[in-house]
């Protein structure tokens, strides 16, 4: 399969904390990769990395043959790299249709407001927000607002999505139908790094699992090798688990 | 007289404005034990410490401590009665000594300062860290300092309900050890222990009985061993090794 | 187009009759309302719109009176010299607003307020082309009597009024508000769905220049004197502000209303109180603040209210 | 405090005297009165300014009002002079002048102050055939418009420093590198653009000529420069605070010169009350001065006659700001009571063809409006008074050099 | 030598407009608001001084420990009062209110005092001291002595005392400060209080040297702006920083350049600082 993205070692620094310590990653076309590790771990900071958020204090972030380590985020967004924010950032006096609209808008130049609200409604109807097409985003709920999240991220026609805890805060009905959501878009073949705690689902959906602890990048494989490697197990649940697992295991 | 509960919620709600996240929470901490709360990310349990340290308001529902009602008390109220909020990612004054954050612990307690040189020497005797290190800033030390210093913090506080969220969170497995047995003696020595803890076992291990959090409502509860044999902790939480 | 937009509209509609009531003292008033309301919309572009709090008013104000001053006392005709102001007002505001933009809340504040100081003095201490402190003279127009003249400057500046307000209508149903629109909401995520946020606050802080700087031209041509310290005053930043928040952030009707009735109750306030007037007018500003701080059309226009947050 | 209270009192009275007649008027006795507008930037930088110019105008309304008012044809009429504030704002200016000529329906106009304003407002007295008395603008650009309703009582800025350099050149022929420090705004500028042709002219050397910006808090680098060059005469130009702050500075860093020269600081009093010792030997040059001896035909008489009234009325002596202020009142009232008529236009001829002594000197305007008939003071403090130094028929000591 | 002259100029200088700036930065740091009210406060400490003064001959240095309690129940009720009811507000709100109550005292001040110049020269005056050809005015030295002790004093309670340690919290971490038990409504009003207080001071020592007039406000307001942004928010060692860096521009430049470019030359540096570093030169490490 061919390269979408690739990092080579990448770091960032916050002041005096080592957020990121040289990760080197490759993800391919097609693929649904599971970015798991404990609460700050630097998950987050990874994807803010890749997009432009927060700049790499080094290394080098190639995305579809292009360096983009100091693309400006919009700019990465116009070539394909699109994303879902865990704590959700609808543009909340919109409408939930022109805050799909946005993303269709302006993430294709030369665009019309009047065609990407069209697309919008597609996109909604996705979604299944097509209901609330009219209403203020901050007053949707939790579970709209991360699925209209989503449906702004795809409406910009991402070649990679990146998905940061969608399901965080979901029940498991709401959750079953995002994961339906992921299991359908790549099926449409688009390359998806998501973020998850829910190992159900990382599990459920993803073909390959990276781990990231205290910066660094600790294991990247196939699910099931991935989950008995005991580094993986010490960093996620703790060392005791660690123990006991291998006593069981 | 010695109350049992040293905190009692009866279906407890609260939220951030119009976002409900807590709905309708019962929960009782014994007094003189250690209570974990555990759960999955987004769950709520953070927000149940600021519900109950009053950093936002409780919208419904009873919050008793000692027999008082504390459901519309404001964060100093709080404090007066003993309940005491380490918080997530330990929330130091980085630009203060380690010695200024400790005494702000002791703010609201309006003490004579052998009282206050007193209670500092405790959590020196407790952390020897902090002491070698009192008057180096705080935001300088290194993670397991840090939780030291705002558990030393907490301390301060004189209080008999300390809540700690995320205890181990970034910390090595040798200074959590440490942490814990730091959080034993002081058990023993009387003082009950809210923990929220996403190291699940150590949490178990640790605890005298816990709450299973999940969706903004308590969904299992028990003693920390009961729990860990209870098939919902792989549901909510440990999913990955039953697959 | 939406009721408020036509309301404003026929509001402007209206006061183009004024010539036919008032003297040459009413034009005058008249002409400095539609002044301020051309301040006062063309801020909201960037302090209404985007949400950036641009304290920028008084610089590109002065800047345009200069250079629409200095054309004019070389032999310009007026209807070359004004768009001239604008344009160049236009160009200097959108290369600064590429740096200046990056800074949020109190640090563009600052920024946007020391723009004043600077333009000041570099035309305080540019006195071959401006005369720095001696001021700078601009010849009459061929006098063609006291009301001829006054009606002359009013339209001048009364259609001036009624394309900026067609250009902030035009925004605001525009590519270009819906996108300013979202960095004020939002500024990470404008930028996450390839919004060019630095273009667009640059075309912002550029257009509401533009008309300010336009208003400039025409002030200077028309009260044929201007020195650095009347045109660079600080008042003429503060003032938008002040009539946007009465009239209620964000909607060009509500700026405009507010305009007016500011200017209406200055006008009071400076006939009845000569001594203490400004200590009148800072207490009307206190006390608006304290109980209406949504302004007068919020009740109308709630859905602009939430533009405060960000702003 | 124990000069500002009784001053705010007086002001506010008089505030209140205005009102009521302000209402009076526009009753019955609307046809007794003559109106007169000044404009006057109370608020603002230049308020000091605007409470002489007020002190000036008033002391001049209430000596008329007393004598029974302005015989106009046989009756008499009060006078009234409406204020507004202007905030020191020129298109505010322009504004209020506007309105007192059409809204307050005012007979005759005081200008605002300075010569910026002044001449923003001249065009408005034009349009409207407003006869308008500017009593502070000294810029012949003012007048050089062509417009034949505007008078002055300010010479050209050249007739203060071409008589100071002459002194200078005369009595202290140890000069030779002159230095001048200039407020960056209109008059100071004009001023100190004339003292550096003036000096030039004679043969001097102009080593440091610099300006400074309005609000400058602080001279201490600029003097430690114009120190080191060591000129033998300081020439600086500003409003009061300004020069105060230079002066004090200029003492801190025991800066000595032979001659230093300020304008216009040392024609006020509060200058010299707030410079001490240290205003010793310091020259100025204005365009009046409380030592002037004239025998005046207006309502004020002689020089010492005037300054006995301010006294009274104010416990200060007058300034050459207050002075003009009373003067430009007394000249329209001669003018007024000489076409015997209120018509504007007649008034307006009659100011044309003024040529009369008054306490502020031989008063005749030149063909632009401009007054070219005074011969402005050189004056220099000596022992904590203003000594007049020229023009000789009023010359009371001889210049001294040596300012430490 | 000049050089000489124009570095020690700008120390002492610098020490003052410090002084100027110090309450500002406190107020701006602590309550998140660029109290524009600020220069006007400096102008009524120097009325005070210059009243006393020629009122009661109370020497400055009295005025100083009469216009700090003074100066600090004045602030304290405006902030409890008015200030407080917006304080969550945007900065558009907080800087135009602050700007209408300053037009009010301002107004006030020119309504009371009218706005001419007043000058408070002391008797005898303090004359110069000079060392080799350095020349320094005893009333700046003293000035200077005086502003660095108030600082000084500043820094102790921010320091050692309980409140100074409270205030400090608030400015690092408001949630974290209520979790301690801060009222953080009544800190706010004891540090606006304070920076009231300091400007109230800072009059004082002003009138020793400049001036007193409502219309030299602006001036005062301008350089506190100018020295915090240079220096870095709410904190002492920064506003010294900043102060200093301030007049030592101001200096050099207006002997380099000429004088009317010092100003231009200052606002220019602080655009500049305000886009390359927000965080001033001293910024956000120190508190103290």
């Amino acid at each position: 399969m061919p390269e979408i993205l690739r990092l080579q070692s990448v770091s960032r620094r916050f002041g005096g904390l080592q957020a990121l310590r040289d990760i080197s990653l490759t993800v391919n076309k097609g693929e649904v990769i599971g970015l798991i590790g404990p609460n700050g771990a630097g998950k987050t900071t990874l994807v803010n990395v890749v997009t432009g958020v927060t700049p790499a204090t080094g290394g080098a972030v190639v995305f579809d043959g292009e360096d983009i380590t100091k693309v400006k985020t919009y700019r990465s967004a116009r070539l394909g790299l699109s994303r879902t924010f865990q704590i959700v950032q609808p543009f909340a006096e919109f409408s939930a249709l022109d805050n799909v609209a946005a993303a269709a808008l302006f993430s294709k130049p030369g665009e019309s407001l009047k065609a990407a609200r069209e697309e919008a409604r597609r996109h909604l109807a996705f979604v299944g927000l097509e209901a609330q097409a009219a209403q203020e985003a901050a007053t949707l709920t939790l579970a709209m607002r991360k699925r209209l999240e989503l449906a702004k991220a795809l409406a910009m026609r991402p070649k990679l999505l990146f998905l940061d805890e969608v399901n965080a805060g979901l029940n498991s009905a709401e959750v079953e139908r995002a994961t339906a959501l992921i299991h359908q878009l790549a099926a449409d073949g688009i390359t998806i790094v998501m973020i998850e705690h829910l190992m159900k689902v990382v599990l459920n959906v993803c073909s390959r699992i990276v781990v990231l602890h205290n910066g660094r990048l600790i294991a990247d494989g196939q699910p099931r090798d991935v989950m008995t490697n005991p580094a993986v197990i010490e960093a996620y649940l703790g060392q005791q688990y660690a123990q006991r697992a291998g006593v069981h295991g | 007289m010695a109350e049992t509960n040293i905190v009692e919620l009866k279906g407890l709600r609260a939220g951030y404005g119009e976002v409900q996240v807590l709905w309708g929470i019962d929960l009782a901490v014994p007094t003189g034990e250690i209570t974990a709360l555990i759960g999955s990310n987004g769950a709520g349990k953070t927000t149940l410490m600021r519900a109950l340290s009053g950093l936002i308001p409780v919208q419904s529902g009873s919050y008793l401590s000692g027999g008082v009602d504390l459901s519309t008390a404001n964060a100093v109220t709080i404090l007066s009665h003993g309940i005491v909020h380490v918080p997530e990612g330990r929330r130091l004054f980085g630009a203060m000594s380690i010695e200024d954050n400790l005494l702000m612990g002791a703010y609201s307690r309006r003490v004579s300062s052998t009282e206050l040189k007193r209670d500092l020497n405790r959590v020196y005797t407790t952390f020897p860290k902090l002491f070698e290190r009192r008057y180096q800033a705080a935001g300088t030390l290194s993670g397991g300092e840090q939780q030291m210093c705002a558990i030393g913090r907490g301390l301060m506080g004189a209080p008999k309900l300390l809540m700690i969220d995320e205890l181990s969170l970034g910390l090595s497995p040798l200074l959590v050890e440490q942490l814990v047995a730091a959080l034993r003696t002081l058990n023993a020595e009387g003082m009950s222990i809210l923990l929220v803890e996403q190291d699940v076992i150590t949490a178990l291990d640790l605890c005298h009985s816990a709450f299973v959090m999940d969706m903004g409502r308590i969904v299992r509860s028990g003693s920390g061993q009961d729990l860990l044999a209870d098939p919902i902790i792989g549901e909510a939480y440990l999913g990955v090794l039953k697959s | 187009m939406s009721r408020s937009n036509l309301i404003l509209l026929a509001l402007i509609a209206c006061i183009a009759a004024l010539p036919m009531f008032g003297g040459a003292y009413a034009l005058r008033l008249g002409t400095i309302a539609c002044m301020y309301a051309i301040l006062a919309l063309s801020w909201n572009v960037v302090g209404g719109l985007a949400g950036y709090p641009s304290f920028a008013t008084a610089a590109f104000f002065g800047l345009g009176a200069y250079i629409g001053g200095v054309l004019l006392a070389r032999g310009m005709p007026l209807a070359a010299a004004v768009p001239i102001a604008g344009i160049g007002s236009f160009l200097v505001a959108a290369l600064l607003g590429a740096a200046l933009l990056r800074l949020r809340g109190h640090y563009f504040a600052i920024a946007s307020l020391s723009l004043i100081e600077v333009f000041r003095e570099v035309v305080n201490n540019a006195t071959d082309l401006t005369g720095g402190g001696m001021g700078l003279n601009i010849p009459l127009s061929a006098s063609a009597g006291v009301m001829a003249d006054a009606t002359f400057f009013f339209y001048a500046m009364w259609s001036l009024l009624l394309v900026t307000a067609v250009m902030v209508m035009a925004v605001s149903l525009s590519k270009l508000g819906f996108g300013l629109s979202c960095i004020r909401q939002n500024e990470t995520a404008a930028n996450m769905v390839g919004l060019n946020t630095t273009l667009y606050k640059s075309i912002a802080f550029g257009l509401s220049a533009c008309f300010v700087g336009s208003a400039g031209g025409i002030y200077a041509a028309w009260v044929h004197y201007i020195d650095p310290s009347d045109v660079f005053d600080i008042l003429y930043s503060v003032k938008p502000i002040v009539m946007a928040l009465i009239g209620g952030l964000g909607s060009p009707l509500g700026v405009t209303v507010g305009a007016f009735v500011y200017l209406g109750l200055e006008e009071v306030v400076w006939r009845n109180y000569i001594q203490i007037h400004s200590g009148v007018l800072g207490i009307i500003i206190v006390l608006l603040l304290l109980f209406l701080p949504h302004g007068l059309m919020s009740v109308g226009s709630w859905r602009w209210r939430r533009g405060m947050k960000n702003a | 405090m124990a000069r500002s209270l009784p001053l705010y009192a007086r002001l506010s009275r008089s505030l209140v005297v205005a009102a009521a007649v302000a209402l009076s008027a526009s009753a019955a006795f609307a046809q007794d009165v003559i109106k007169f507008g000044a404009p006057l930037p109370l608020t603002g930088p230049l308020a000091p300014e605007a409470i002489k110019q007020q002190q000036g105008y008033d002391l001049w309304a209430e000596q008329v009002n007393k004598a029974g008012g302005i015989s106009v044809g046989g009756k008499k009429y009060k006078v009234e002079i409406v204020y507004s504030d202007y905030q020191s704002n020129t298109p505010r200016a322009v504004q209020a002048t506007e309105q007192m000529i059409t809204q307050d329906g005012v007979n005759f106009m005081f200008s605002p102050f300075g010569s910026g304003a002044a001449k923003a407002a001249s065009s408005l007295s034009e349009r409207y055939k407003m006869p308008t008395i500017a009593s502070t603008a000294s810029s012949p650009q003012v007048y050089d418009q062509g417009y034949k309703y505007l008078f002055g009582t300010f010479t050209p800025n050249d007739t203060l420093t071409t008589p100071l350099t002459k002194i200078v050149k005369a009595k202290a022929p140890n000069v030779k590198k002159v230095a001048i420090l200039a407020r960056n705004d209109l008059f100071p500028l004009a001023i100190a653009q004339e003292m550096e042709k003036s000096a030039k002219a004679n043969g001097l050397d102009v080593v440091y000529f610099e300006k400074y910006a309005i609000g400058t808090l602080d001279h201490s680098a600029t003097l430690s420069q114009i120190k080191s060059l060591a000129p033998q005469w300081i020439f600086v130009t500003g409003y009061i605070n300004d020069l105060l702050l230079v002066r004090k500075q200029m003492s801190d860093q025991e800066i000595k010169a032979d001659v230093v020269s300020m304008i216009a600081g040392p024609a006020y009093q509060e200058f010299i009350d707030a410079a001490g010792p240290s205003g010793e030997n310091i020259s100025s040059a204005a365009w009046w001065h409380p030592a002037a001896k004239y025998d005046g035909k207006d309502i004020f008489g002689t020089t010492a006659n005037y300054v006995k009234l301010f006294r009274e009325k104010y416990k200060s002596d007058p300034d050459y700001a207050q002075a003009s202020a009373s003067v430009s009142g007394a000249l329209f009232q001669m003018a007024i009571e000489k076409a015997g008529t209120l018509d504007k236009e007649k008034v307006r001829d009659a100011l044309a063809a003024t040529d009369v002594m008054t306490f502020w000197g031989p008063v005749r305007f030149g063909p632009t409006g401009q007054i070219n008939s005074l011969e402005p003071p050189v004056f220099q403090l000596q022992g904590g008074k203003a000594i007049v130094l020229s023009p000789d028929i009023i010359k009371q000591g001889e210049f001294k050099l040596g300012v430490n | 030598m000049f050089a000489a002259q124009i570095l020690i100029n700008a120390l002492v200088l610098g020490c003052l407009y410090a002084c100027i700036a110090i309450g500002f930065s406190l107020v701006w740091g602590v309550l998140n608001v660029i109290n524009l009210i600020h220069g006007s406060f400096i102008v009524l400490g120097a009325y005070l001084a210059w009243s006393l003064y020629q009122g009661f001959h109370v020497s400055p240095w009295y005025a100083l420990v009469i216009a700090a309690p003074l100066f600090f129940v004045f602030g304290y009720v405006i902030q409890r009062i008015v200030l407080n009811r917006v304080i969550t507000a945007p900065v558009l709100v907080t800087l135009t209110m602050t700007f209408g109550l300053d037009l009010i005292l301002n107004n006030a001040m020119i309504y009371y005092f009218k706005a001419d110049y007043r000058k408070l020269t002391l008797k005898p005056p303090m004359g110069s001291v000079s060392i080799f050809d350095v020349v320094v005015p005893v009333d700046r030295l003293v000035a200077t002595i005086a502003a660095l002790a108030l600082t000084g004093i500043l820094y102790l309670i921010l320091r050692r005392l309980r409140v100074g340690r409270a205030i400090v919290a608030v400015r690092l971490d408001r949630d974290a400060a209520v979790l301690m038990g801060v009222d953080v409504n009544a800190i706010y009003a004891i540090a606006f209080g304070l920076g009231t207080a300091l400007a109230g001071c800072a009059g004082v020592l002003m009138a020793l040297i400049f001036p007193i007039s409502p219309l030299t406000s602006t001036a005062y307001l301008g350089k506190a702006f100018v020295v915090c942004v240079l220096g870095g928010l709410g904190s002492v060692s920064g506003a010294l920083a900043g102060g200093v860096l301030l007049a030592l521009i101001e200096g050099v430049g207006s002997a380099m350049f000429g004088p009317a470019h010092a100003t231009t030359l200052s606002f220019v540096l602080l655009i500049v600082f305000l886009i390359l570093r927000p965080q001033g030169l001293l910024g956000r490490k120190g508190f103290e």
